[in-house]
């Protein structure tokens, strides 16, 4: 059960959550990404590569699915113009183990970060605007999932 | 054949459009060599591809590395390091 | 925020998240804990030690946000009669940091699995019973949050 | 000053109570020693005890391992190993 949506809404854990309860795994592991104030944040504009973006994310969960015992998953992914607080991402895993539920989880979230065909530009207070960087701690975090 | 580029982000912002349908000269058959024949244009072109570090790519919608073929591709697609999750 | 919760009733997912949402970290980690039906089982009795089992799994919380740069912490754990497809467990980290959400969240369900007093008993569907017998893979996954 | 005796999972129905108070004779002053005293009951505290490396305890509501010091302690459990989460 692999659902994976690209979307300018705004998304409903508690129901995300409860789908992939009724999936008969004893662990389900989730993340959700949202909008933090710093630095004076305001909002965010969030783009996309629209015709790539869905088949980058299924790869991404194929490939979580390919190494771990799971259930089911669940990733939203969205765009569009994300103000302070709101969510950004949800990626639910759900499996009869423990650590496959967990693992999955974060190797979902830190793929999306480096994988997936996004890009935030942030505004702040003070009228300044820019483009997100790449950071390396991220390339970090995904660089521990890739196979011997 | 014609070939459809497309800019997110940044370089989308320094070149004012989101994409434009080009007719490619010979020799120009890879990632590298398109940035290159770009830049050339001067202006916003030579803004968005001056730095060939910060650049990333995907040909027909799956990432590339800058020396990967553009030969036989439709769609090319230039920008920053993807800021997802 | 911190939430330590011993209780025999369920809990709404979605509630605990929002709360957790709403301290203004950017990372949100979860973990839900649900009874599978493995081998036949109708379901499940959850004993606790009453006078230590909330200040045990307190303990493990304060080790947690000593640990990592948390906002808040969620922790509800039932216990009681429970059937194929309750929820056993729920576990909420929030952190300005993906990477603190997420290992703080698998910390804290490692160790609640060999750090807080409950004992399953497993009833099936053919009459057996059973006490669930501590495993390895439990103390292992522990093991790897024991500092140097 | 008697010592309160807490059992959980299959050592409380072996002993076939939840607890008890005790007062322990000179010389038993570990968990250890507590449960060889215990065991000599015979009966379901044999049954019980009859497998150290299968049990557990906790000294006034703190985890401890079996040769801990019960000097002083009011409270003592004897339990399983632990399968929460």
């Amino acid at each position: 059960m692999i659902s994976v949506r690209i979307q300018e809404g705004d998304f409903d854990p508690g129901a995300e959550l409860a789908r992939l309860e009724g999936l008969g795994g004893g662990a389900l592991a989730s993340f959700i990404g949202l909008v933090r104030s710093d630095g004076g944040l305001i909002d965010m504009e969030l783009e996309h590569y629209p015709g790539m973006t869905l088949k980058a994310v299924e790869a991404i969960v194929a490939e979580a699915v390919h190494r771990w015992p799971l259930l089911g998953v669940g990733v939203i992914h969205r765009h569009g113009r994300l103000k302070v607080g709101d969510r950004i991402v949800f990626v639910g895993v759900t499996s009869p183990r423990r650590a496959a539920a967990l693992e999955a989880c974060a190797f979902l979230i830190d793929w999306l970060k480096t994988g997936a065909p996004f890009w935030k530009r942030e505004r702040f207070a003070d009228g300044r605007a820019r483009w997100v960087e790449a950071c390396a701690s991220d390339d970090a975090a995904v660089a521990r999932w890739v196979e011997a | 054949m014609p070939l459809e580029l497309l800019y997110f982000a940044w370089v989308r912002e320094a070149i004012g459009k989101g994409g434009e349908s080009v007719l490619c000269p010979d020799g120009i058959d890879t990632v590298d060599s398109l940035i290159g024949w770009l830049a050339q244009r001067g202006g916003g072109y030579a803004e968005a591809f001056a730095d060939r570090a910060r650049l990333r790519a995907a040909v027909d919608q799956a990432f590339v590395p800058l020396d990967a073929s553009i030969v036989g591709a439709r769609e090319v697609a230039l920008f920053p390091p993807v800021t997802g999750g």
